[in-house]
C-alpha cells in the first residue's frame, strides 16, 4: 500500500489525475465560498450569457450556472464515491470469498456474478431507476452499487485465485490463521491494486451513469447535480436557443472529472503492473541513444 | 399536389393504427380527419355548432331525447353511402365493447334508434341540454367495414374507411406517413389540401429543428424563446398563437392526513393569503416562457371563459388571486398565523406546525419550475413548503386517492365553465378523478351544476354560472395561476387562411381533443 | 466439449433467472401504464375513459404463479405480448423493427471500435514510449473517460446543429422508402455517420487500452522474444506472436460489448433519435410499457448469452490449449 | 585469440532508470572459439542474461549498450548491423535457447508453423521443403516428426525444450546462446538434453554460449568458463582450472557452498 | 525404536478421478523421529510435495494414514488441528513468495507468536520477535521493521525458519527450502537447519531434488519416483551403494564437476533411461533389504 502511494507520487499521470480530482473535490467542498448565489434560486434573467456577474451565465430559469456547477459537483462526487465504494466493497468481498473459499461457495458466487454480468447493465439500471421512481442521488448510488459489482467481483476473484496459490497464503494456513484473517490481511493487501482500479473505475462509471440516468429524466429533478443540469438544459433546448453555456458547462465538468479519474486509474494500473510503466526513463533512454552514448 | 406538413404528437416510430376508439395509441390524426364528427361545437365562437355530417340536431323539449339529421348523399371514402344505420351501428358497437366507450356514453344515453335513413334519435337517461356535445365525441364508423371485426378493441384499422377529409393513407413508414384526400368527401370543394404529412419527431429538440427550418406548416409544441428562436428566423411567415387552454391551479387537500396542515388548509384566510403570495406573472414569464395566460380569477373563469365571467366577482374577490406579498403577510398575521416556535416559519394559531410538500410530476419541468417559484413565494411570507416530484402516475394516483397535502393540478378546458366546475366539484367523483383533488365540495355549487344542464337557455345558464362562481371565489378552493397555452405554430409560406389571433375563427390546435382543428384545415388555402 | 456443455447449462440457468427477474421487476413498479397514460393525457381524457382503458389493456389479475407460468411459456413460444403504448402492436414486431437499426448501428460501431482499438493498442504497445504511443494512450484515456451523453450532445451540437453537416435524427431520409437502392443506402449511411462516430469514439478507447496492456504484458514473454531472436519481421512478430495472443482476453470484452449491442447505445440513440432498441426501451420506460420493457430485457439478456456463447466457442477455436480440455 | 568466433570487448550495459542508471554489465570481455562451449556462471542478477541478449541484439528499452562496447561474430561487427542485416543475422548466425521452455513457444501456433516461420524468413523455402527440414530437425532431438502438427501444450517440458533446440539447429547457426536452458527441468531430463546438445555440437560444430548458475553442471559441460559477480567478469579460464584451482576469492567461495555427494562440501 | 513423531502408513493420494487421475503418492511408508532428518528426494513430479502437504494435513490421503505420535491425524478439527499446526510447521521452497509482501517481518513473527504462544504477553511480543530473529542469526533491529522485498533471499529464508520455529514445533517440514536461493547463501541455510535440528531436537522432513544437499542435512533418505518410494534407508548407505536402477540413474545424472560430459563413461544412455523409468513406474510392493537400515523395492 505504501508502495502504491510512493508510486502514485512518482507517476505523472497520477499527479495530473489527482490534481484534477482534488481540484474538483476542493471546489465542491468550498462551493459556498466560491459563489454568493444560491444554486437553486433565480438570481438573474433567463439564459444570460457568461458575464462578470454570472461567470458561466444563467440557466433558463435564471439560476447561476457556476453555482449550480459547483454545488452539483458535490452531488456527482458524493454519488460517484458512494457508489464506487459500494461496488468495490461488494465486489471485493464476494470476489475474495469466492476465490479463496472455492468449492460450492465459489460456484454459487460465480454463478451470481456471471448472472449479473449477463444482464445488460444500463438498461437494467434504467428500469430499476424508473421503478423506484424519483430516484435521488443516493438511491441511484445504491442501485448502481447493487447492480454493478459483478465485474469487480470477477477480476478480484481471478486475482485472488492467483494470490491464493502463493506460498504466503499457504504459510498462513499452516500457521493456523483463521480464514477471515487470511482473506482480510493476507489476500486483501495483495489484491489491493485491483481493488484500487476497481474502485476508481466504479467511481467513473457511477458518475457517468448517474449523469446519464438524470439526463434521461429518471432522477429527482430537484437535486442539483451535473446530470440534472444536463437534463434541464436539454429540456430547455439550450443548444437550439444558443445557450451553449447551459449545456456545455456540465458536459465539460463531467469530462474533466472523467479524465482526472481515468488518469488516476491508469496510474494505479501502471504502478500495479510495472510493465506498463513508461514515464521518464524512456525519455532519458531515447535522449541517450540520440546523443550517441550508446545503442541497443 | 399540395402537402401540408404537420407535427401532431411526439413519437419515436409511427405505428399504423387508425382505430378511432383507441384514445392512447391510435394515430392522433384519426378522429376528425378520417372520422368526421356529426357536429363541431366551436368554442372559439361561443360554442356554436358547426354542422358536419349532421345537418342539424333537435333537442326535445324535455331535454330527454335528441335527433340528429344527417346530410343527404353522404358517402364513405370507399364510395358506400353513409346512413343513419352507420351512426346507430357505431353507438351499438361501443355498447357491445365497453372498452371502446372512451366517454362512457352509455352511462348517459338509453338508446339509439334510426328514425329514418338520415335521422338518428338518442334517448337520454337524464334530461340534459348538453347531450349533443357529448354524443358527437363518438366517432361514426362504417358498418360494412366494421361489422365483421371480431375484436374492435385490438383492431388497428390499418386501411381506414372514413368520412372525413383525409382518409387515404398514401404512404406509411415508421418515420413518416401521408394521409390524403378522401375522394368521396362531401365537403371536398372547401378542402384545398391534398395531403397531410406527419414526420416522426421524437422530442422537443427535433420538433424545434423541424419547425425552425420551415419544414412544418402546422405545429403543436413547446418552443423555448419562440420569438427569438422561431419567429425571428422568418418573421413574414413564421407565426404562433398561444391561446389559453386548461387552467393550472394550486390546491390544498381539505382531507389531508396531516391534521395540523389540515387546520390551515381548511381556513379560508390561509388559502387567501397563500393565493396572494403567489407571483403568477413570474410563473408565467419564467416557468412558462410567457406562453401561459395569467389567471387571476378566483372564480376560475379567466381569459378562457371570459364570456362567462361575472365582473362583480373579480371586483369583490379578485385581490385574493392577485400577487401581493405584503397583503398576504398581513392577512396571515391578522389570522394568527405567526411564528410560535421561532424557526422562522409561521405556525397555526394554536401553535402547531404547518409544513407541507407540493407534489408535481417528475418530468413536467415547466410545472416544477412553477412550483419552485411558488415555494419561493411562500417561503417569502413564512410558509414552510417543499416540493416533491413523484412519477407522473404516482402524482395522479395521489391526487385521486387524496394522499397528499398540496399539489399543482389542472382543470380541462372546455366549451363552457360548466365542465371544469362539474369535474372539480362533484362529490360523487371524489376518489375517482384527480380533478376533485382539493376535496372541497359545496351543496349549492353542486346543485347549480345540476341545474345548468337542465336548461338550454343561455341566459339562465349564465345566471347559474354567476352564482356558482361567486361561491367558489368566496371560498377559494383552488388557487388558479395561469391557463396553459394552446400550442400552435403555423407557417404561412405554403398555406394561408389560418385561424389567428386576429381572426380566431376556431381553436387552431391540432391536438386530438380539439374537434375544431378540422375547421382550421378546411380554411387553408395553398399559396400559389 | 464438457466445457461448452457446462457453459450451455449455465446459460440456460442464467436465462431463466433473468427471465424471472424480468417478470417480477415491473410488478414492483409504482403506477400502472393505464394510470400513467391517463394522467399524461392530462386534461384531455374524461375520467370516464379510465375504465375503458383498463378494459382495453385487460391487465390480467390472478395468482402470481399462474401469471408467471403463462409468462414463462410465452417466452418460449416467442410471444412477448402486446405493447401498451403502441397498442395493439405485438412487442416482437416493435422490437423487430428497432432491432435492425440497432444491430446495424451499434454492431458496426462495436466491430469498428474493436478492430480499430485493437489495432491502435497493438501498434502503441509495440512502439512503447514513442510519440505515437503517447498520443494513442492519452487519447484513449480521454475517449473512455468522457460520458457518452457528453460526446453525443457535443457532436450533435457541433456537427448537427451548428455546422449542419449531418441530419439530427432518423435512420434515413423519411422521404425515401426502404429499398435496395443506392439513394436509400446513401441516406442510411449519411444518417448513421454521426451516431456511429460518437459510438466509436466512446468504445474504441476501451479496446485500445485493453489491447495495449495485454500486448505489453505479452511482449516480455519468452516466445515473443524468441520470435524476435528468430529474425522474423517485426510485422510477423507483432501480429502473429504478440497480438494474436493478446487478442484472446480482449475477445471476452468484445463479447460483453456485442451483448450490449441490443441494449443499444441507449444514450446515443436517444440523443440522435435513432429508431433503435435503446430508444424503444427508453420510450417504453417512460410510458411504463411493461410488455415492451420485459420483452426488451429478455431479448437483451438472450443476446448477451448468445454472444457470450459465441465467444466461448471462438475461444475454443482460437486457443488450441482449450481444445484438449474437457 | 584472433580466430575467435565470438569476441566481446569492453561490453558495458546500463538499464536506464528515471533518475539513475543501473549498470548490469560492466566492461566485460571474453572470446568464444569455434566449436567451443563457453560458460557464463554467476549468481542471479549478475548480468548473464543481459550479455546473452546483447550478443543477439535483442535488447529493448531501457537497456543501453554503452559506446566503446564491441561485439564481433566471425569478424562482423554485431553492434553495427542495420535493421535488415540484423534480421538476417539473427538465428542464421546466432540462435538462442531461453530459460523456460514452457514459454518460448507460441502457444497458439503449431510446431510446424514455428519452424516454417524461421525457414521462410531466412531461406524463403516452400512449405514442403520446410516440412522436410522440420521432420529432420525433430528426429535429431528424438521427437517423432508426425508430432509437428501438434501445439506446444501437447508436449512435456523436456520435449518442448528439445523442440526449441531443434528450431535452433534449423539454420545451422554458428553460435547457440543458451540462457539457463534446463533450470525448470529435473536432473535426469536436464542430463539427457545437455548430452544431446553436446552430441549435436560435435556433429555440427557450432559454438555454445552457456549460461547457468549451477557451477557443477557448468564444469561438466563447458570447455571454458567465465565467472561473473555483479556485472563484472571476475575470473575466466578452462573449466578444469576453474574447478580445481580457482583463483578469485569469489569463485572459491562459490565452490565452498556446494555440498558434495560424497559428504561435506566440494570446495 | 521409540514411537516416531510422524509416520506415513501406506499412504496413497490420487488427484482427479480414481481411474484417470494422477497417482501422486502410492503406498508411501516412512517414519520421522525426533532429532533426525528424513530427506525425500526424487525428480520433479514424483510426489514429494504431495507428501509434504499430506503431512501438513493440507491434503487428506486417498487411502492410508498419517500418524502423529502414533495417533491418526485424519479428521482433526478446531483445537486438535490448532495443536497439530503448532507441532508441525513448514518452510516453503520460495522464500519470497512465502512472506506476504504487504507485511513487515515483525508482523509475520508476531502473528505466529500470537497464534501459538499464548504464554507470551502482548507487551513482550516485540522482545520475543527479536529473540526469534536473533535465533536465526539475523540482526533483529535491522530486519524486524523491513518488508520482505527489502531482504535478500537468504535472509528471507531465515525469517521463514524463524517463523516456523517460533511456534515451537516438533516437526519441521522443509519443501525444497534452498532451491530458489543463490548458491552462496544456500549452505548457510542448510547449516542453520542442521543446527536447529540438533538444538531443538526437531524432526526434520527435508524435501529436495538435490541429493547432495540431502546428504548434507539428513540422516535418512527416501528416493521417490512417480509416487512410490523406491529405495530408502540410511543416507550414506543409499547414496554410496544405490540398489534400485532409478536411484542409480538419479545419482548418475547429478552434475558432478569431477567428470565431464565428454567422458564416455559418464554418459547416460537415453534408451536405458526409458527402461529405468518403465521399471520404476511399475507398482511394486515387495521389499528387498539391502543392508542394515537400507531397503529397496524389488524390480
Ligand atoms: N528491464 C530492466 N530494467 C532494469 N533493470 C534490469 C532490467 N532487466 C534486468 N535488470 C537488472 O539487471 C541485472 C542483471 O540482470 P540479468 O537478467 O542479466 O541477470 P542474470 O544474471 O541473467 O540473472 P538470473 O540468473 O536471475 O537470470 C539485474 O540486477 C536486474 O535487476
Ligand atoms: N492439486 C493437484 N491437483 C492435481 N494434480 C496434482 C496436484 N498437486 C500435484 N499434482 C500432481 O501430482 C504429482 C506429484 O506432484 P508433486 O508436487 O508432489 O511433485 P514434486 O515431487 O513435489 O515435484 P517438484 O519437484 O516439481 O516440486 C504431479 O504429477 C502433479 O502434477
Ligand atoms: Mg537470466
Ligand atoms: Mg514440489
Ligand atoms: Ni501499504
Amino acid at each position: 500500500m505504501g508502495q502504491l502511494l510512493i508510486g502514485l507520487r512518482r507517476n505523472r499521470k497520477a499527479l495530473v489525475g489527482l490534481a484534477i480530482v482534488l481540484l474538483i473535490v476542493l471546489v465542491a467542498v468550498a462551493a459556498p465560498l466560491l459563489t454568493e448565489y444560491n444554486p437553486a434560486g433565480r438570481t438573474g434573467r433567463p439564459h444570460q450569457p457568461p458575464s462578470a456577474e454570472h461567470i458561466l451565465g444563467t440557466t433558463r430559469l435564471g439560476q447561476d450556472v457556476w453555482a449550480r456547477l459547483i454545488y452539483g459537483a458535490q452531488t456527482s462526487l458524493a454519488v460517484g464515491f458512494a457508489a464506487g465504494l459500494l461496488i468495490t466493497v461488494v465486489g471485493t468481498t464476494l470476489g475474495i470469498i469466492a476465490g479463496y473459499r472455492g468449492g460450492k461457495t465459489d460456484e454459487v458466487i460465480s454463478f451470481l456474478t456471471n448472472m449479473v454480468l449477463v444482464v445488460p447493465n444500463l438498461p437494467l439500471l434504467l428500469v430499476i431507476a424508473s421503478f423506484v421512481g424519483q430516484a435521488g442521488p443516493m438511491v441511484i448510488a445504491l442501485i448502481l452499487g447493487l447492480t454493478s459489482w459483478a465485474w469487480g467481483a470477477r477480476v478480484t476473484r481471478a486475482e485472488t485465485l492467483s494470490v491464493k496459490q502463493r506460498d504466503f497464503v499457504k504459510a498462513a494456513e499452516m500457521m493456523g490463521e483463521p480464514q477471515w484473517r487470511i482473506m482480510a490481511f493476507e489476500i486483501f493487501p495483495n489484491v489491493f491494486s485491483i481493488v484500487g482500479i476497481n474502485f476508481i473505475g466504479s467511481v467513473i462509471f457511477a458518475v457517468i451513469t448517474e449523469a446519464t440516468l438524470e439526463f434521461l429524466g429518471l432522477g429527482d429533478p430537484n437535486v442539483i447535480s451535473w446530470g440534472t443540469m444536463l437534463y434541464n438544459a436539454q429540456k430547455a433546448s439550450a443548444l437550439s436557443v444558443g445557450a451553449w453555456w447551459d449545456i456545455l458547462a456540465p458536459c465539460l465538468a463531467l469530462a474533466l472529472l472523467g479524465i482526472g479519474l481515468s488518469l488516476l486509474n491508469f496510474a494505479v494500473d501502471e504502478i500495479a503492473n510495472p510493465r506498463l510503466r513508461t514515464g521518464g526513463r524512456l525519455a532519458r533512454w531515447s535522449s541517450l541513444i540520440r546523443s550517441g552514448e550508446g545503442r541497443l | 399536389q399540395t402537402v401540408l406538413t404537420v407535427n401532431i404528437e411526439p413519437a419515436t416510430t409511427w405505428v399504423r393504427n387508425f382505430n378511432p376508439f383507441n384514445q392512447t395509441s391510435a394515430r392522433q390524426s384519426t378522429l376528425d380527419f378520417i372520422y368526421e364528427p356529426l357536429v363541431i361545437f366551436n368554442q372559439f365562437d361561443s360554442n356554436k355548432p358547426v354542422y358536419r355530417l349532421a345537418e342539424s340536431f333537435t333537442l326535445s323539449d324535455d331535454l330527454k331525447s335528441i335527433d340528429f339529421k344527417l346530410r343527404s348523399g353522404l358517402k364513405w371514402s370507399d364510395g358506400q353511402p353513409l346512413t343513419a344505420e352507420d351512426v346507430k351501428f357505431s353507438f351499438d358497437l361501443v355498447k357491445r365493447f365497453p372498452a371502446l366507450d372512451f366517454v362512457s356514453i352509455w352511462t348517459q344515453i338509453d338508446g339509439v334508434e334510426v328514425a329514418d335513413a338520415e335521422t338518428v334519435r338518442f334517448t337520454m337517461k337524464e334530461p340534459t341540454s348538453l347531450a349533443a356535445e357529448t354524443l358527437v365525441q363518438i366517432p361514426i364508423v362504417p358498418q360494412h367495414a366494421w361489422k365483421d371485426i371480431a375484436d374492435p378493441v385490438t383492431f388497428s384499422n390499418e386501411t381506414p374507411v372514413g368520412s372525413g377529409p383525409m382518409t387515404e393513407i398514401a404512404r406509411f413508414t415508421g418515420q413518416t406517413y401521408d394521409q390524403c384526400r378522401n375522394p368521396n368527401y362531401w365537403d371536398g370543394e372547401h378542402l384545398k389540401v391534398d395531403c397531410m404529412r406527419f414526420p416522426q419527431l421524437a422530442d422537443n429538440n427535433q420538433i424545434l429543428t423541424a419547425t425552425v427550418d420551415g419544414t412544418l406548416d402546422w405545429g403543436v409544441s413547446f418552443i423555448p424563446d419562440i420569438e427569438k428562436v422561431y419567429v425571428a428566423k422568418n418573421p413574414e411567415h413564421f407565426h404562433y398563437w398561444y391561446s389559453p387552454s386548461s387552467m393550472v391551479a394550486f390546491v390544498f387537500n381539505q382531507e389531508s392526513a396531516n391534521a395540523d396542515n389540515r387546520k390551515a388548509f381548511s381556513d379560508l384566510k390561509f388559502r387567501q393569503a397563500v393565493s396572494m403570495a403567489l407571483d403568477r406573472q413570474g410563473m408565467v414569464d419564467i416557468a412558462g416562457y410567457g406562453y401561459p395566460t395569467l389567471n387571476e380569477d378566483p372564480g376560475l373563469m379567466g381569459e378562457l371563459y371570459k364570456a362567462w365571467a361575472d365582473p362583480s366577482v373579480t371586483t369583490d374577490f379578485g385581490k385574493f388571486a392577485t400577487y401581493d406579498e405584503a397583503a398576504a403577510a398581513a392577512l396571515l398575521d391578522e389570522a394568527g398565523y405567526v411564528d410560535k416556535d421561532g424557526d422562522g416559519m409561521r405556525d397555526n394559531p394554536d401553535g402547531t406546525k404547518i409544513a407541507f410538500s407540493i407534489i408535481v410530476p417528475a418530468s413536467w419541468t415547466d410545472w416544477i419550475d412553477t412550483v419552485n417559484i411558488a415555494i419561493d413565494n411562500m417561503k417569502a411570507v413564512g410558509i414552510d413548503a417543499r416540493i416533491e416530484t413523484p412519477e407522473e402516475a404516482v402524482w395522479s394516483q395521489n391526487l385521486i386517492s387524496g394522499k397528499f397535502d398540496a399539489a399543482i393540478n389542472s382543470l380541462p378546458a372546455a366549451a363552457s365553465p360548466y365542465y371544469p366546475y362539474k369535474r372539480a366539484f362533484t362529490e360523487a367523483d371524489k376518489g375517482k378523478t384527480r380533478f376533485t383533488a382539493q376535496r372541497w365540495f359545496n351543496a349549492d355549487v353542486e346543485k347549480l351544476i345540476g341545474e345548468f344542464t337542465h336548461t338550454a337557455d343561455l341566459d339562465k345558464q349564465k345566471d347559474i354560472m354567476n352564482r356558482a362562481q361567486r361561491i367558489v371565489a368566496e371560498n377559494l378552493p383552488l388557487m388558479p395561476v395561469f391557463n396553459n397555452p394552446n400550442w400552435y405554430q403555423y407557417n404561412t409560406s405554403r398555406f394561408t387562411g389560418w385561424s389567428t389571433k386576429e381572426n380566431p375563427f376556431a381553436n387552431p390546435s391540432i391536438t386530438r381533443n380539439n374537434r375544431a382543428r378540422l375547421l382550421n384545415l378546411l380554411a387553408l388555402q395553398p399559396v400559389p | 466439449m464438457l466445457f461448452l456443455l457446462r457453459r450451455i447449462l449455465f446459460y440456460l440457468a442464467a436465462f431463466i433467472a433473468a427471465a424471472t427477474i424480468n417478470f417480477f421487476l415491473p410488478r414492483l413498479m409504482p403506477g400502472d401504464p393505464v394510470a400513467l397514460m391517463f394522467s399524461s393525457a392530462g386534461s384531455e381524457l374524461p375520467p370516464e375513459s379510465l375504465e375503458a382503458l383498463k378494459l382495453t389493456f385487460g391487465f390480467v389479475d390472478g395468482p402470481l404463479w399462474e401469471q408467471y407460468l403463462t409468462y414463462l411459456s410465452s417466452i418460449f413460444t416467442g410471444d412477448l405480448g402486446v405493447s401498451v403504448k403502441y397498442f395493439p402492436l405485438p412487442v416482437t414486431d416493435l422490437l423487430g423493427r428497432a432491432l435492425l437499426w440497432t444491430v446495424g448501428l451499434v454492431g458496426t460501431a462495436t466491430l469498428i471500435s474493436f478492430a480499430l482499438g485493437s489495432f491502435l493498442g497493438m501498434v502503441a504497445a509495440w512502439r512503447r514510449g514513442s510519440r505515437l504511443d503517447v498520443v494513442v494512450s492519452v487519447s484513449a484515456i480521454f475517449a473512455t473517460s468522457i460520458p457518452a451523453v457528453v460526446t453525443s450532445l457535443v457532436a450533435l451540437f457541433v456537427f448537427g446543429f451548428t455546422l449542419g453537416w449531418f441530419p439530427t435524427g432518423y435512420a434515413h431520409d423519411p422521404a425515401l422508402d426502404p429499398s435496395f437502392s443506392l439513394a436509400f443506402f446513401a441516406s442510411v449511411a449519411h444518417h448513421a455517420i454521426l451516431p456511429l462516430v460518437t459510438l466509436c469514439f466512446v468504445l474504441t478507447g476501451g479496446f485500445t487500452v485493453t489491447m495495449r496492456n495485454n500486448m505489453i504484458n505479452l511482449l516480455g514473454q519468452d516466445y515473443v522474444v524468441m520470435a524476435r531472436a528468430k529474425g522474423l519481421s517485426d510485422r510477423r512478430v507483432m501480429v502473429w506472436y504478440a497480438a494474436r495472443n493478446a487478442l484472446l482476453p480482449t475477445v471476452s470484452s468484445l463479447a460483453i460489448a456485442l451483448g450490449t449491442v441490443l441494449g443499444g447505445s441507449l444514450v446515443t440513440e436517444v440523443v440522435f433519435n435513432y429508431p433503435g432498441l435503446g430508444n424503444t426501451l427508453y420510450q417504453a420506460i417512460l410510458a411504463r410499457d411493461y410488455p415492451v420493457i420485459q420483452g426488451q430485457l429478455l431479448v437483451m439478456t438472450a443476446a448477451m448469452l448468445v454472444s457470450n456463447f459465441l465467444v466461448d466457442v471462438s475461444y475454443v477455436l482460437l486457443d488450441p490449449r482449450l481444445k484438449g480440455s474437457g | 585469440m584472433s580466430d575467435a568466433l565470438l569476441s566481446v570487448r569492453n561490453l558495458t550495459i546500463d538499464y536506464i532508470g528515471a533518475e539513475t542508471d543501473f549498470r548490469a554489465v560492466d566492461d566485460v570481455s571474453f572470446d568464444v572459439a569455434p566449436g567451443e562451449v563457453f560458460g557464463l556462471a554467476g549468481e542471479s542478477g549478475c548480468g548473464k542474461s543481459t550479455i546473452a541478449f546483447a550478443v543477439s541484439r535483442l535488447h529493448g528499452p531501457p537497456a543501453l549498450i554503452r559506446k566503446g562496447s564491441e561485439i564481433r561474430l566471425a569478424g562482423r561487427d554485431v553492434l553495427g548491423l542495420d535493421k535488415r542485416a540484423l534480421a538476417d543475422f539473427r538465428w542464421r548466425e546466432v540462435a538462442m535457447v531461453f530459460q523456460s521452455a514452457m514459454n518460448s513457444l507460441n502457444p497458439v501456433l503449431r510446431i510446424e508453423e514455428q519452424f516454417y516461420d524461421v525457414l521462410r524468413t531466412h531461406t524463403g523455402c516452400t512449405r514442403k521443403e520446410a516440412r522436410d527440414r522440420t521432420a529432420e530437425m525433430l528426429t535429431l532431438v528424438d521427437i517423432r516428426p508426425e508430432r509437428m502438427r501438434d501445439y506446444p501444450h501437447q508436449f512435456s517440458g523436456g520435449m518442448r525444450q528439445r523442440i526449441v533446440i531443434a528450431i535452433c539447429m534449423a539454420l545451422d547457426p554458428k553460435l547457440v546462446v543458451m540462457d539457463e536452458p534446463t533450470t525448470a527441468l529435473d536432473v535426469v531430463v536436464q542430463r539427457e538434453i545437455l548430452q544431446r546438445i553436446d552430441e549435436l555440437r560435435r556433429q555440427r560444430g557450432f559454438s555454445v554460449l552457456f549460461i547457468t548458475h549451477d557451477l557443477g553442471l557448468m564444469v561438466q559441460f563447458c570447455d571454458r568458463i567465465g565467472v561473473m559477480l555483479s556485472g563484472r567478469m571476475v575470473e575466466q579460464g578452462p573449466s578444469e582450472a576453474i574447478f580445481r584451482t580457482p583463483r578469485h576469492d569469489y569463485t572459491k567461495r562459490l565452490w565452498a557452498s556446494f555440498p558434495s555427494l560424497k559428504g561435506g562440501v566440494l570446495g | 525404536m521409540n514411537e516416531p513423531l510422524l509416520r506415513f502408513d501406506t499412504v496413497s493420494k490420487t488427484f482427479g478421478s480414481e481411474t484417470g487421475g494422477v497417482r501422486a503418492a502410492r503406498s508411501v511408508n516412512f517414519a520421522l523421529h525426533s532429532g533426525r532428518a528424513l530427506a525425500i528426494v526424487g525428480e520433479s513430479g514424483s510426489g514429494k510435495t504431495t507428501c509434504a502437504r499430506m503431512a501438513m494435513l493440507e491434503y487428506l490421503p486417498t487411502s492410508g494414514r498419517v500418524l502423529f505420535k502414533g495417533e491418526p491425524t485424519a479428521g482433526r478439527r478446531g483445537r486438535d488441528l490448532a495443536t497439530y499446526r503448532q507441532a508441525v510447521q513448514m518452510i516453503f521452497q520460495d522464500p519470497f513468495a512465502s512472506l506476504n509482501p504487504a507485511h513487515t517481518i515483525a508482523y509475520h513473527l508476531k502473528r505466529t507468536l500470537r497464534l501459538h504462544r499464548p504464554d507470551i504477553r502482548s507487551a513482550d511480543l516485540d522482545a520475543a520477535v527479536f529473540e526469534q530473529l536473533a535465533g536465526v542469526k539475523l540482526d533483529p533491529a535491522i530486519v524486524a521493521p523491513k518488508y520482505p522485498h527489502e531482504l535478500s533471499g537468504g535472509q528471507r529464508q531465515r525469517v521463514n525458519i524463524a517463523r516456523a520455529l517460533a511456534a515451537r514445533p516438533q516437526v519441521l517440514v522443509a519443501d525444497e527450502p534452498t532451491s530458489m536461493l543463490d548458491v552462496s547463501v544456500r549452505l548457510g541455510v542448510l547449516n542453520l537447519l542442521n543446527e536447529m535440528k540438533a538444538a531443538r531436537n526437531l524432526g526434520l522432513l527435508y524435501i529436495t531434488h538435490d541429493i547432495a544437499t540431502a546428504r548434507y542435512v539428513a540422516e535418512d533418505i527416501a528416493v521417490m519416483y512417480s509416487g512410490q518410494i523406491v529405495e530408502w534407508g540410511d543416507c550414506g548407505a543409499v547414496i554410496d551403494n544405490p540398489q534400485h536402477p532409478y536411484t542409480k540413474l538419479l545419482l548418475s545424472a547429478v552434475p558432478d564437476p569431477a567428470c565431464r560430459f565428454s567422458d564416455a563413461a559418464s554418459r547416460i544412455d537415453p534408451g536405458a533411461v526409458e527402461a529405468v523409468r518403465r521399471i520404476a513406474a511399475k507398482d511394486q510392493s515387495e521389499v528387498v533389504t539391502a543392508g542394515e537400515n537400507h531397503f529397496v523395492l524389488a524390480v
